[in-house]
Parts: C-alpha cells; structure tokens; sequence
C-alpha cells in the first residue's frame, strides 16, 4: 500500500535544489540532530527568496562544519576555528553577499572563540549558527567548553571539571545584535529565527541544542538520538526578551530558549564608511566590485 | 581628490611603504594583518591608503585571523594580502596551509626580525627561509621572493601578486627589518608600464566547470565567490570538483598537482640576478639585505682581481637548482651570505651535490654581515682553505 | 547517489474521505538511516518502520494511513536526512 | 660641493625632535631633487621608548650597497643622551655638529670639526619648538655642503604639513644663515667656547 | 636647599626589595602610566605579606608586559598573548604558587581574548591585571580591541571604525569570580583592589586605565600624561556593586570604576579534585611536587 | 587502590595509548591538549590515566595555549607534554619556539596525517618532518625522534623526555597515523629497570645562580619556579640571567648556545637502528612506519642475494650526517623512504654530497608504501638505473 | 593447527557490533597468551560515522613488518554494507565467514571457504545482542585454528566488564561449538543455503 | 644602574613645626624621568620641578618646603618610576 516508484511528475524534496544532491546521504550519524539544523538552515534560506548566488555559507572543521559541503550555494569549509575570520574577509570583499557561518560548539568557542567575539564585537553583517552538541562530535565525543560540569566525555570519563560558557550570554556581552537559542525539535521556531538573522543587519546567533547521539549521548547514557532530541525539549523553555545572562543554560535543570537579544547597532562597514566617507566624498566609487551597492 | 592608485614618480619611502604601494600598484585593494615590528609600517600604510581608494583594511585580532581573513577576502574577488614578522608568520602557517591547499591567491609579507621566538623585534633576521617553505604541515611547494631595497619592496610585491594570481597560492615576500626599515628612493612608473596579472577566470558554464580541473600549466581557472559558479571549497583532500575525497588515489592527485604547478613551471618562475658569472671562480648565492653585502663584497674582489660572481635570488623559493647544478663543476666554491645559522646554504650544498665546496659567511641575526667577512670568505674559497 | 527515489503517496482511492486539508508524503528510501524522528512526531501517526531494508541497511518509514497526512511538514523539517517530505494533496471536498 | 664622494651622516636626538623627519628630508633632496643616491636607516629599540632615536643618512653619487653607518664622517647632535652614546662612532677628522643648549660636548671633540647652534631656542624664537630639526638642517646645509639648498627647500615643503611650509623654509633659512656666517668665520669665537 | 647626599642610614625606596633595581630606570615613556600601576601591583603583593617565593609573574609582550622584566619574583615573559595558557600550566604544576598575571588590552584580548574568556570560564584561580592604554603601545600605538570607536591610532587616522570591548561586562559574562576597574590616578584603590584579587580564590580581573602619552595620547592630542591621568580621573565614576555591563567604559562620556563582582565559584582545581578524587580516594597523594597541599 | 604508574607487564595497546604509558613511565605528570585525529587517543589515555596518578590533564582551548601551558608547567617543575597533529603542529609552532629560546624541557607528540591543510584526518602520512625541523621562526636546532611501532611509542617517549631534560628543550614525537592507530604487543619493563633523566638543578646559591649560564655541555642547570632563585624567563633575546638584551652581540652568544648544546652533542644524541650496513651495496634509509616497508624490503633484497642494508632513523633530528658522508663513497646508493613528497631526502641527498645516487620512494599520504616499491628501486639503485 | 604461518584477518561489521574489540581480544590472545606476533590496525574515516566499520589482524610467528592488509584469508562480515564494501578483496582461497541473519552473500561466493552463524541472534539468546562479537570469535576459533582457544578466552576474560565475564565465556563456548559441529559436518547442509 | 641616590629629607631646623604627622621625602633623582605626577598631585604642594638635570636629561622634583610633607605616599604610590618616597618623620610634639 506505501511506497512505490515515483512517477515522473512527483517533485523532488523541496530542498534538493539546494542540496549537492551527489554527495547524498551525508556522513552524519542517523539520528545526529546536524541534519535537522541543516534543514531549518535550507528552509531559512529558501525563504528569503535571495539570489542563491548572493548567499555564501562559512564553516570550519567539525561535524556541523560538513553543511558547508552539502549546501549547493558557494560555500567554504575552512579551518577549524577560522570560519569568521574566513567570512569577515569574504564579507567585507564582497559587502553585497549574505554569509552564513555554520559551525560547532567547539569550533566556534574553543578553537574559534577569540573570532567569534571579535567579530561579534564589531558587529560584522554575519549571521552564525552554532550546533551545540555538548561536545566534539568530529573527533570523537571530548570535552568541550559546551560540555556540562560533570557531563562525561572520552576526556572527562569521571565528568567534566568545567563550567561551560553560556554562548549567548557571551555573544550578546560581545555586542551581537540578534540572539536566539532553540532545541533541534523547535524546528520551526528555529527556521523563522535563522530567517530574522539573515535579515538582521549585523551579528546575528543562532544556538541550536543538538543531540549527537553517537559521542555525547552514548557516554551519557542518554538513550537514542529521539530520546536525546526530546529530552532537550523537554528541558526547554521558552522566554522571550529576557537579560541573556539569565538565559539559564543546563541539561539538568532547564534550557531556556527564545529569543533573547534583537537591537540595532552600526556595523562594522557603517563605521568605516562613514569615518573614512567624511574624508573623501567619492569614498568606495573606484571599486569595481563594490559598485553595486549594498 | 581621490588618491591615486599608482604614486607614479619618485618617491623616498622605506620598505615596508614601498611594499604598499606595490600591493596597491598590483591591484590589491585587502589588507587584514596584525601589528608587528618590523611590518608594522606595511599595515599603517595600507590602513592609510585603502581607504583612500575603496579599499579595505581591517586590524583582525591576530595573525592567524588576518591569514583566514585575506584568503576569504580573495574568494570575493579583490586581490589581499597581510605582513607580519616572525612570531606572527608562524601563527599563520596553518592557514598559509589552507591557502595552499584551496589555491587561494594572495600574499603574505615576512618582514624578518632576530630570532627565535620574540627575539630581536627591531633588528634584522633571515632565519625564517626555511620556514617559508617547510613551515605548515604537509607536503607542498611554495613561491617565495626576497627584496634588497624599497624599490625591490615595490617591484617586487606586484610580482608576489601576479605570480600568486598566476599560479594561484599565498606567495609570501621574505623581507628584512633592514630593507623593511631603510629609506631610499623608489620610482613608482605609470600604470600603464605595470604589468598586472590577474587569475583566470572560468570560460565554461556553471555546469561544466570544476573548481580544480586544471589547464595545461597545472593551474585551474579560478571562479569567485557570487559569480554563479555555486563553488565548494575545502581544505580537505578534494578531487577536481572541490568536494571532500578521503583516499590516498585523490590525495595523490591532488598534492601532485599542487606540487606539480609550481615544480614543472620551475623555469617560468625562478628569478635570479646573476651577476660577473661568466668568468666567476667563486660564486656567492645570496638574497635580501645579505646580497647587497654580497654584491659589495663581489665588486671589491673583482677590484683586486679576483673572479667572484653573484647570484641575487630573487625568487628564493623555488630555488635555482639548475643553475647551481650547471655551475657546481665550473667553479672553485659557492658562497652563501645570510643572517641566520645556515638556511638556504643547505639548499645551495645539496644543489652543489659535492661538485665544489660551499662556504656560509653569516651571523644569527641582530646585525647584517658585512662586505668584509665575505670578502674574507671569497678569498679563503679561491685559496681551496675554506 | 540515490537513484531510485521512492515514494508513499496518496492512492486514488483514498481520496475525499478527510475534510481538513490533506497531504501526501514521499520517502526517499535510500537517504533515510532510520532515526524515527518522523515517524515518532508526526502529530497524526501517518508513519510506522518500515520491514524494508534500504541500500545502507535501514528501515525506512512506511505511510500507514495515507488520509491521515495533513500535510503539516513536520516530518519533512525533522528528517535530518532529506528523505521525507510532504506535499498539498487535491482536496476533492472544497 | 655637494658633489663629494660618499657621506655617512647621523643625526640624533630624542623621540619628538623629528629627527627622523630631518634625515628623511636630507634623503629625499639628494634623491628626488639632487641627482644623489641616498639610504637612510632609523634605530629602532623596544628600549628607545621615549628615548635617545637616531637617523642615519649615506648620501653618495653611486648606488649604495652597504646601508650601515659603523663611523660617520657627521655627526649631528641634538641630546645629551644621544651625544653621549654616539660620539665614540665619529670619525677621527669627523664632523660634529650639535645644539648649544642642549648638549654639552667634551675638550676632547676639540680635534673633530665642531659647529653648534642653538637651534632649539631658535625654533622656538620662530614661533616653535618642533622646527628644530629644520634650523639645524639649513646649519648643516651650510657647514657641510652635502646636497644642495634648492633641493633641501623643496623636500622641506613637501615634508611638512603644508601649513606650516612658509614657517619651516624660514627656520631652514635662518639655520642657514646663522651657518654661512660661521663658516666665513663671523661667529667662531662663540662656536668654541662651549666645549668644557 | 632640598636634596642632598643620602646619609647611609636612610632605607632604600619601600619597593626596591622586590625590583630587580638592576635594570632599573625601566623603558616605560615618562609619564607611562604602566609604571604607577607596577608600583600598585607591587605594593600589593607586599602587603599580603606572603612569602615571595610562592608568587609569580606571568605576562605576554607589550610595553605592559615588560613589568615581568623588573619585578624580582619568578617571573616569565612569555609569547604575545599567551601569558595566561602559561600560566594555566604553572599554575596547575603548583598549584600552592599565587599567579598574577599583567598584560596589556592587545595582549589579553586581542590576540589572546581566547585565553582570556576560557582562563576566566574555567575559573583558573590566577589573578589578570590588565593595562588598559587604548592601543597597542609597544608597537607604537596601533588600533586595539579598546580604541574607542573614532579614535586616532596609527592604523585607524581617521578614527577607528569598531567599537571597543567592555572587558570589565566580558570578564563577567565569562565567569570571572572578582572583577574591578580603576584609573590609574587611583592607585590607593587599586592596590586595595589587587590585594582583594590577589586573595580572591579563582580567576580575579583588575582593569587599570592608564595613560600612553607616547602613542595614544599624541594621536588624539590628550596632551602631557599627566593631563591624560587627570582626563581619565576626572572622567570616572565610582559606582560599586553595579550590573557588571552597566560598566560604561567610555573615555568620552564616563568611565564607570569600582568593584563590579565578588563572587564565590568553585575552580577548576575545586571541580577536577572532587570530579576525580571521588574515583580515587587517595587522589594527589602521589606526586611529590603537590604534598604540601595548598 | 592507586593506579599503577609504570604498568610493568605485556600489553596489547595501540600507539598512542604506548606514547601516554611511555610519558608516564618518564614521570610526566601533565597533559595539556586539543583533540586531533589520529591523536586523541593520546589525550584521551591520559585523561584516563593522569588523574588516577595525581596529575593533571586539562583540555585547552586550543593547540597554541596547550602548547604555552605545558611550558608554564614544566618550569613548574613538572614534567609536561601534549599532542597533536599536522594542523595543531601548525599553530604550535610559534610557541614551540618559545620553549626552545627559553630551553624549558617538555615533549610534543605529532601524529602525523596527510597534508597539507585538514588533508585526510584518518590517514597517514609524513609530512611534518621538515616543519619539525624549521616550522617556527628564526634559527634553532632540534631533537625529533620517529617511533616505527606502539613499542617504540612507548620507548622513545621516555627517551624524548630524557632528552628534552637533559638538553633543556621540547623534544619531537614524529609519530604517524598507522603507528598511533595500530595495536601490537607493547612490552612495559619493571620500573626500575626504565632510565629515567631529570634536568640538572642549581648547586649554587640564588644570588650565583644564572638561569642561562651553562655547564661544560652547554646546557645550564634549571631552575624552577618556586625554587627561591627568582628566576626571570622570557623569549626575547637573552643574556645569561634571562635578562633581555637587546643586541647582535646577546644574540650571537644566545642563539651559539641554543644551536650549540644540539650540534656539539649530536654523537650522544643521534641514534640510528642499522641492518645489513657492512657489505650493503644499496642503503635504504627510513623511519617511522615507512622504515618497517624498508626493512621488509631489504629483507626480501637479502633473500634475493642483493646486498641492500637499512639505516633506520630514531632521531630524524639531528640527521646522522656523519653517518651518511662516511658510507657515501662506498654505496651503491641511498634510497630514502618516506610518505611526502621528499623531504629527508633532501637532508640525505646533501650529505651524500653526490658521492652516490640518491633516490626517493614515496608516495604523498593516505597509505603506507608497500616494500615492493622499494625492492624495486633498490634494484634499480644497484643497476645505476635510477 | 594455531602454529601454521602468517594469517591475515578483516572482520567487518558496523559501528556499535564491538568489531574493534573482537580484532583487539584476537590479536591479545595471540600476543600475550600464546607465543605470536600480532598487529591489529582500525579502520577510520571521517565518512565512517556510525557507518562501516572494521579490524584488521595480521597473526604471524615472526615479527611483522606491514602492517595492512591488503588481501585477507579470513575475511569476517557483519553486516551487508562491510560484506559488499570488503568481499572483493578476499583472497581466491581465503575463507568467508558471516552473520546469517545481516549479510546476504552471492553466488559467486561458493569458490571461498564459507561459514556462517547466526552469531547476533545467538548473543540475544544468551541476553545480549552486544556479544554477537564474541559469538563470532568462538565461531573463528571453531573453523579456523588461529590462536588456542585457551589464549582467546583469556583476552575475553580481561577486555570485557568484569561483571559481563561469565556471559561472553558462554557466548564464546556456543560460537565455538556451533563451529566446531559444522566443522564436523553436521551442519554442512545448512551452511550452504543462505547463498543467492 | 642609579649609583647615586639623592634624597630630599626634612632638616633638624625644620622639626617641631607641625601639628599633625609629619613625613620626610626621598627623591632617587637618576631615577625620575620628569612626569611631574608627584609634583602635580601632592596634597600638600611639597613639590617643584627643580632645574637640575639628572642622568637622562629630566628635571626630578625637589622639595619646597620640607615640614609640609604629610608622609601621605602619595607622591610614592603614583610615581611610575619608583623615584620617590616618603617615610615617617619623628614628630617631636607627641
Ligand atoms: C587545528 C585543529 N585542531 C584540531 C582539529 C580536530 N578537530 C576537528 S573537528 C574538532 C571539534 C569538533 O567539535 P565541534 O566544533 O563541536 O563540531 P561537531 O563535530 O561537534 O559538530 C576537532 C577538535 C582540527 N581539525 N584542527
Ligand atoms: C605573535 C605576535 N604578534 C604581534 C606582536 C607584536 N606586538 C608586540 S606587543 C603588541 C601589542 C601590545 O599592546 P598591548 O598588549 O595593549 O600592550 P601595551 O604595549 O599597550 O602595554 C604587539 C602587537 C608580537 N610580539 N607577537
Ligand atoms: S559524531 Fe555526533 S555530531 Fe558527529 S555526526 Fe555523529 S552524532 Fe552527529
Ligand atoms: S506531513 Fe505532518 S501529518 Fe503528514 S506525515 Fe508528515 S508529520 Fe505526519
Ligand atoms: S526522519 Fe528521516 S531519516 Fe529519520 S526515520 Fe524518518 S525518513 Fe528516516
Ligand atoms: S608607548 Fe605608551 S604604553 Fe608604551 S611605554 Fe610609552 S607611554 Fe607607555
Ligand atoms: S608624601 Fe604626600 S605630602 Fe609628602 S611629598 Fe609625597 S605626596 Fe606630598
Ligand atoms: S612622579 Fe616620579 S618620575 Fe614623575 S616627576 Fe615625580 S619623581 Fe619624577
Ligand atoms: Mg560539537
Ligand atoms: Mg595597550
């Protein structure tokens, strides 16, 4: 009664034309809650109904950093940790493109956390999204500055003895102008989030709890990717606008999720612009590539 | 007024001011870099001059940042480069490593300082030659140039970008303190006198066109980020397409050709300044501020009657191999001057392969060698006592 | 990679009971690796494991009730393999 | 005759002085409005914050190879400190030139060709402190002739923030003339008596 | 009238005991404020009265980096950036020595900012003081993570185009247990403030706003140091106690000084301790070096 | 019940778990690090084990501070090391420099992958050598050693931690991928049957003492931190207290020494494992997992009546030169097996010094050379047709 | 005969099957409780994510030097995937062996040695699907002599949780005897059928 | 470095003058390199720019008045350069 050979005019899955098709199925483990983000990531960036080519997505090196290689739009898998440096370069090239930075909790705060707060800091028109999985998926499942005090990893077998950052306490402390956190399950909640990134002008983030079934669940004891994947909703809670410091991050007590931070604030390009404008009018005319505008 | 982007004339700038305005001469309108002494002046005329002319120049929060920061700069299409020294030039060897790997162009210029680690920030060094070309881990081949004088800073930066336009990679400029520090006069000619390569670009559609399928000379022609190509770029292994392929055939391939383009263009590439070899019985091999040296020590001995000769490398990396190897069995001993332990004169004994000795005058760093210790070190060669 | 695609779409015969507006879901077997995240959330228990082994040796969803799709993409924004999704369906009722 | 064989200048001070500035503008004229070679080389030092700073000029009619200056034939001195730590470096028939007030030289210099002006206090006659390095270029420009006037007046105007060209070319000016009246010998008296 | 031939009898300067006078005068510019703050640090470690051998200085490369050069205690001056990793390691080997750590804005939060957010996360029981000068002075007065925004530097001549950190809220967003400001005029509170940090158990933070006349001052014509320490004085606001990102840190407006937090946070020896002596009941008693117990 | 320290006995491990048996048996007591395949189980054994001995390990933020801290620990007193791989080697490299100017004892394990860039993570190569000799800035000499099996994981790990006190430096693991992921017998000895060196101490009073004044073999006794003697320890250039001192002269002496404790020493230092050296006609030299293809090539050669021998290479650095330059003249020729493009072969090729043919079998990473390749290079070495 | 000569063995599988593990105990129990030299080498590979998965052991009475394999005698598979990923390799003559109930084999597979067992279904009978590895092995001991059975049982006995012991002895004895009644040709028969 | 050390100290004929605690003010003159931070900020204006040169070419302060000082460090505590001091003085009238 179910599944049969397609006939012709059946359509593809709605995201194939994004997808590299060709390099399908993806490394991910089944059930790894990398794929679901990437999901919500294509949806976000099929809504906006942009130019393809006008969007370019950043990673680094990790397990969420292979979206980058399965995206059909150009994309950059750089080095582990260098994705923003990599995307402010691309950026402030090419001011007109959209850059999506997607990466892991390890990328993006242990080896990448210097750039990550100064690219914060100076607000350049970026929208990141962080695939907190708890620990290092890529490698094998070590501890991670995401890793919960206690929490067990192939380097912390007697738990971690280290409190984790809370990221988007930290990235509006840096000067992020939209924040947000949702549990992989949220789908729609975080479609419509990373949506609102891409249209903010400025640093967006975009914190998404993942469950990685095979290192941080496994060592945990936490049962099968479903099972990790609703009991992170499960933890969670919503509460909008709240001071991000209170935006309680902890497995064992609550996530809270939301959106937490949502200003206005010049970016990096409208400084430079205009100080550098104010001493010479014709600022930017000479530049092939810029004169499209932005 | 807009500033102009080609200072045509004579100019008294120092090194590092020269280098910049051989950058912006070459087209580059990106720099991302980090002070440090000596480069310092390299950054602070860039973040003077870029903005003059649409460019960007942005202070990242280190090293390793300003190297991700220019390659990604050069996938949007406008040509960059960063400087450093030392201690900052090995914080950037993973993503000189990448740059290499994705065949990014761009530059990076080395202005050497004493060392190792922080060392001697303000006096002169060339102890970073071989970690120009051995630095990042893997195996892989690099285009490197060494300056003598601001005007060679100029002359010299345009052709670090043409050839890393060429062959697309990080071609990195070895300067010194001392020529990145020296004032001389530096003739800037007309834009139109200035020879500017930029990378290929694709001729074939989207459909048809893979990322590193390469053209007769080994090199791919390059599409930017947003020019519709829906390019992927990876620091993994990759095959011809740019997509990840995890065995050793593909690693093969690709580290073969990444290697190959610049080995099998060897001959295009290398760049020496040969000077009284015709009739040379000792030959001194030297680079940067230590040629000019060499070049003092070369013409005194030519005064007395002595037959020395110098090859400049002006292209230290790839190294002249042929022409050391054709000249081995012809002279009395080579001679190499350089401010450090013993770099490039391991290159120029294997070269030699035993044909003739091969001297080192040289000192650690802190100061430049003088005319008269090599002047020393020729005669020494052509007596058979060194 | 995958070929053959595969689909559980709505039969003709099952259509016009359902009022509300309905879907067809599709199953493109061979990207599934059998998480259960569709199959456990869909808010009208359309989906069930299937016995079928796909090329990488997983169970694929099967449909089990095809009216009962309301086309609400919840297991097509879910899937993190791309293998499911959903699609209006002719609502022979308006 | 500015048209002698190689010259090895330093000019030193502390950091503010624009001793930079005067050897930058003693190398420009011989380069770009003489038809001179010229390097010049800075000290620089992590210890030099604040400190004792020095510019070294070689001008010279063919290329110079060698950019280092181990024994200057000038000598110009605008500190104590900077004094103190290059007279040793001078040559034997050196010539050494300095700011009367100061810097105090030694008996011992008396074999040197000395020449010394208080350019500082007439800087600041002139309306600023910061011109003194231009007073003692256009001293210098007549003690030593090493490139021409002509050539040092335009690098003065395009050195100098273009505010301040008029006054800087009249600071050179009287440095100049305050030297052409020591070299005919008007003032020599006064250029002795400071050695103690 | 005044000075004359010091009869023998008279002691020498109270801080001489823990200079290394050899190498004094030190190569800070006159008027640096880095030295007033040395002179701080210095009184405070003398009053805690401990035994100097059971202190060490820690510090990266910058002008304010050099003070590990003149304080006549184990001292290490180490790579741009990386006194605090350093310091980690020293730290952890003996965990019975106090570490302070002195860097300047660039050292601890440009290239090092990582270290810096990780060091403070982990709650490492070093004591940072940082000499907060606005641009990189060692270099000659570069543009830094603390140059205001429209700030004068030698790589930003029209005015820098990225708005700074307030390192005082990053510190506590991080997790830092004791985090102050003072200018360098208010050196009584200062010391107090280092003395505090310096007993605090876990990862205290003092940021001193100092003047650089050399670079910063001359770019942005703030006149004599002495008129940039008054400047700086006479734009602080003492106000303890207060959300640690109300902090304004803002030379044009107010510079808000006192104590922001004082708080209690196990560290991560606390955790690593308890994390694995709960496995191993004799746990530390082994390593020879760690018996003195701290 | 506290955990063994040395686990005497027979074991069946992997190589990466033999080098963490190897450090602890030498008396480290500290691992700071950062994940990298394929040497995390490297990391990941000694989380395991340190804790059980009262020793620390921390997982930093990344390779650059794991490599600052385990030199912060060692002038702790403690012995220290870390691990990584290509990539993280990369970004230790500026403050690997920093141990070597300021002679602090620590050893650094690099398990290599293929390169350049992220490469192929799970697969092997070796690459590194090169960057482990020049990969940070100015000039410096170095010991690396290059283990062939988890035997020789755990051995040479105690020997690079004797070695790193003895000459006051980071010593070098060139490990490899095969050998850090393979499993095979590793034999642990009694405790007291393990040579275990700790660096000199002062014997003099703190105001005699001098942190860098140097005994009759060039290394100065240390120092620690808390040890009373106020010790000042810094990267820039030094004089003998470890004051900075800024001139050509300080960095002569300093930088003489720092080169001078290696190459002076260099017969204590260097060890090679030779096979079938007397009558060899045809030498291979190699190292690491490449060595084991080597000798079953020289053994398949022996077998076939061709007299080919093996050098293998415990230390890769120093390089026996003495060696090579004494067997030139006698050989057939050499043949250097590695998994890279040609690096020792360069070394070797300079110390042959033409007296030999110098041949090179290798492939660029991803697989381990297979002996065939090199029985038939071996053969065309003896024929003179390579 | 456990003593015969240099024996190379892949046993394939997926992740989460402990194939590591059994690699690991039969290299153990040839190094350290009988008299051989073994290697065992991984597979890994970033696309190797909960995907295929194997170990490779080469067992020889002398040292050994290369340490891959390139062609096995004794090719184990655990699941369709490693089969169909590994079978190509086998040696012409090598010998195959399988989990009846994951890998369908072919036709063309006749030519090998084959055996199988339904190793993971036994394990479930025995209490737990996670032994189907040590099933397996007493299954190996039983067809192919590699190590003793005494060595083998006790690197069981000191890789697994010590709690766990007792079971993963009986689930070898069951794996073994299975074998060894096949061996014996009682099972001939049903050994043969599962081929298509 | 500094062999000498000059001192600036309150003179017995100065002694028994003050009410409250009194202070004598040392000065390290090689030290000093002219900020003028004790000068500027001592509460009591004890201080002055002197017209000497020291070593390196600075102007140290000297005392104006030597019964004036209040031994308040201050001048000590801001110092940069470690160049001034001050220490209790005997107060004859307690
Ligand atoms: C310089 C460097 N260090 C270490 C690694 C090894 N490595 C690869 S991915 C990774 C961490 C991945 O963790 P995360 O960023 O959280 O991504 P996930 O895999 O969990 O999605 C590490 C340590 C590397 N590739 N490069
Ligand atoms: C890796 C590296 N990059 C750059 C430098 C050059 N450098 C030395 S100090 C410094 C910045 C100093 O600024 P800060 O930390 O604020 O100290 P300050 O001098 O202002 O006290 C820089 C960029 C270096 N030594 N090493
Ligand atoms: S290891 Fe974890 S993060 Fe990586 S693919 Fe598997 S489940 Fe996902
Ligand atoms: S679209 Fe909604 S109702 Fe239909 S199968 Fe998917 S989850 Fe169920
Ligand atoms: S969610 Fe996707 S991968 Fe998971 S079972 Fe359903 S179709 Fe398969
Ligand atoms: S440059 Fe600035 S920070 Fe450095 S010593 Fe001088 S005044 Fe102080
Ligand atoms: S101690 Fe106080 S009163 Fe005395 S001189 Fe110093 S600042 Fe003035
Ligand atoms: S504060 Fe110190 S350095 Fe400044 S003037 Fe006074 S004594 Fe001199
Ligand atoms: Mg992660
Ligand atoms: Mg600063």
């Amino acid at each position: 009664m179910t599944t049969q050979k397609a006939p012709k005019a059946i359509p593809p899955h709605p995201m194939d034309s994004l997808l590299r098709t060709e390099r399908m199925p993806h490394i991910w483990c089944p059930g790894c809650g990398i794929g679901t983000v990437f999901s919500a990531v294509l949806a976000a960036i099929k809504n906006t109904g942009w130019d393809p080519d006008s969007i370019a997505m950043v990673s680094g090196i990790g397990c969420t950093g292979r979206m980058a290689g399965y995206i059909r739009l150009d994309s950059f898998h750089t080095t582990h940790g260098r994705a923003l440096p990599f995307a402010t370069g691309l950026k402030l090239a090419k001011p007109e493109t959209k850059l999506i930075v997607v990466s892991g909790d390890g990328d993006l705060f242990a080896i990448g956390g210097n750039h990550f707060i100064h690219a914060a800091r100076r607000n350049m028109d970026i929208t990141v999204v962080c695939v907190n999985n708890f620990n290092y998926g890529m490698t094998g499942g070590q501890q991670a500055p995401s890793t919960p005090l206690g929490a067990k990893t192939t380097t912390s077998i007697n738990g971690s003895p280290e409190e984790p950052f809370n990221f988007c306490h930290l990235a509006s402390a840096c000067g992020a102008t939209y924040v947000a956190r949702w549990t992989a399950m949220q789908v729609r909640s975080l479609r419509s989030s990373i949506g609102e990134a891409l249209h903010k002008r400025g640093f967006s983030f975009v914190e998404v709890i993942a469950p990685c079934p095979s290192s941080f669940g496994r060592r945990n004891r936490m049962g099968s990717a479903l099972e990790m994947l609703k009991f992170y909703h499960g933890r969670s809670v919503i509460r909008g606008d709240i001071d991000p410091k209170d935006a309680t991050m902890d497995i064992d007590r609550e996530i809270v999720v939301g959106k937490f931070v949502d200003i206005e604030r010049p970016t990096f390009m409208d400084h430079y612009e205009k100080i550098n404008r104010s001493q010479m009018p014709q600022w930017r005319s000479m530049h092939p590539d810029h004169q499209k505008g932005r | 007024m807009l500033a102009k982007e080609v200072k045509t004339g004579m100019h008294f700038i120092n090194g590092d001011e020269a280098c910049c305005e051989g950058a912006l001469a070459a087209g580059c309108r990106f720099f991302a870099g980090y002070p440090i002494t000596p480069a310092t002046e390299i950054a602070e005329a860039m973040s003077r001059r870029l903005p003059e002319l649409g460019g960007i120049y942005i202070q990242m929060e280190d090293e390793i940042a300003s190297m991700a920061t220019i390659l990604g700069a050069s996938w949007g299409g406008v040509k960059s480069m960063t400087s450093t020294s030392g201690p900052g030039f090995s914080l950037m060897m993973e993503n000189i490593g990448l740059g290499i790997c994705t065949e990014t162009p761009c530059v990076v210029c080395n202005v050497q300082r004493g060392g190792p680690s922080t060392g001697l920030p303000t006096l002169v060094g060339q102890g970073d030659m071989m970690q120009a070309r051995w630095g990042s881990h893997g195996h892989y081949e690099i285009i490197a140039l060494s300056p003598s004088s601001p005007q060679e800073m100029f002359d010299m930066t345009i052709l670090a970008f043409n050839l890393s336009e060429q062959y697309r990679l990080p071609v990195m400029i070895m300067a010194d303190e001392v020529v990145g520090h020296m004032t001389e006069r530096v003739v800037v000619p007309r834009e139109e006198e200035i020879e500017v390569i930029d990378r290929r670009k694709p001729t074939v559609p989207p459909e048809e066109y893979n990322l590193y399928h390469a053209d007769a000379d080994g090199v791919a022609p390059m599409a930017n980020c947003g020019d519709g190509y829906r390019i992927h770029v990876t620091g993994l292994t990759h095959d011809e397409r740019g997509y990840p392929a995890m065995d050793a055939k593909s690693h093969e391939k690709m580290v073969s050709r990444l290697v190959g383009k610049i080995r099998n263009n060897k001959d295009k590439i290398i760049r020496t300044k040969n000077s009284y070899l015709d009739d040379a019985e000792v030959v001194v091999v030297s680079y940067g501020i230590s040629a000019r040296s060499a070049m003092q020590a070369v013409r005194d001995a030519r005064k007395e009657g002595i037959k020395a000769g110098l090859i400049k490398l002006e292209t230290v990396w790839p190294f002249p191999e042929n022409l050391i190897r054709s000249l081995a069995p012809q002279v009395k001993g080579f001679l190499m001057a350089e401010i450090n332990g013993g770099q490039m004169v391991l290159e120029l004994e294997r070269c030699a392969g035993g044909a003739c000795p091969v001297g080192l005058v040289s000192n650690f760093g802190g100061a430049i060698i003088s005319p008269g210790l090599i002047s020393n070190a020729i005669s020494r060669i052509r007596r058979g006592t060194a | 990679m995958q070929k053959t695609r595969q689909y559980a779409i709505n039969q003709p015969d099952s259509v016009g009971r359902g009022k509300k507006r309905t879907g067809q879901v599709m199953v493109i077997e061979d990207r599934c690796k059998g998480c259960g995240f569709c199959i456990a959330n869909c808010p009208k228990q359309v989906l069930r494991v299937s016995s079928v082994f796909n090329k990488k040796g997983y169970h694929p969803p099967e449909v089990i009730e095809t009216t009962k799709c309301v086309n609400c993409h919840f297991c097509e924004i879910l899937c993190p393999e791309f293998a499911i999704y959903s699609m209006e369906d002719i609502d022979f009722n308006e | 005759m500015p048209d002698k064989r190689t010259v090895h200048v330093i000019i030193t001070g502390f950091g503010g002085q624009g001793i930079v500035m005067a050897g930058e503008i003693l190398g420009k004229a011989a380069t770009l409005y003489d038809t001179k070679h010229a390097t010049m080389a800075q000290n620089y030092g992590p210890e030099a914050r604040g400190g004792a700073c020095s510019s070294q000029i070689i001008i010279s009619p063919e290329e110079i190879l060698f950019p280092y200056i181990e024994e200057p034939e000038i000598l110009v001195c605008m500190s104590q400190e900077a004094y103190t730590k290059n007279i040793k470096t001078l040559l034997t028939e050196g010539t050494l030139i300095w700011d009367t007030d100061l810097v105090h030289t030694r008996k011992t210099d008396m074999h040197f060709k000395t020449f010394h002006i208080p350019a500082t206090r007439f800087a600041e006659k002139l309306g600023s402190k910061m011109m003194a390095n231009i007073v003692m270029l256009g001293f210098l420009s007549a003690v030593e002739h090493l490139v021409h006037a002509e050539a040092l007046k335009k690098a003065i105007a395009d050195s100098v923030p273009a505010a301040t060209k008029e006054k800087n070319i009249q600071a050179f000016t009287a440095g100049r003339e305050y030297g052409n009246s020591i070299v005919k010998g008007l003032l020599k008296l006064e250029q002795a008596k400071h050695q103690d």
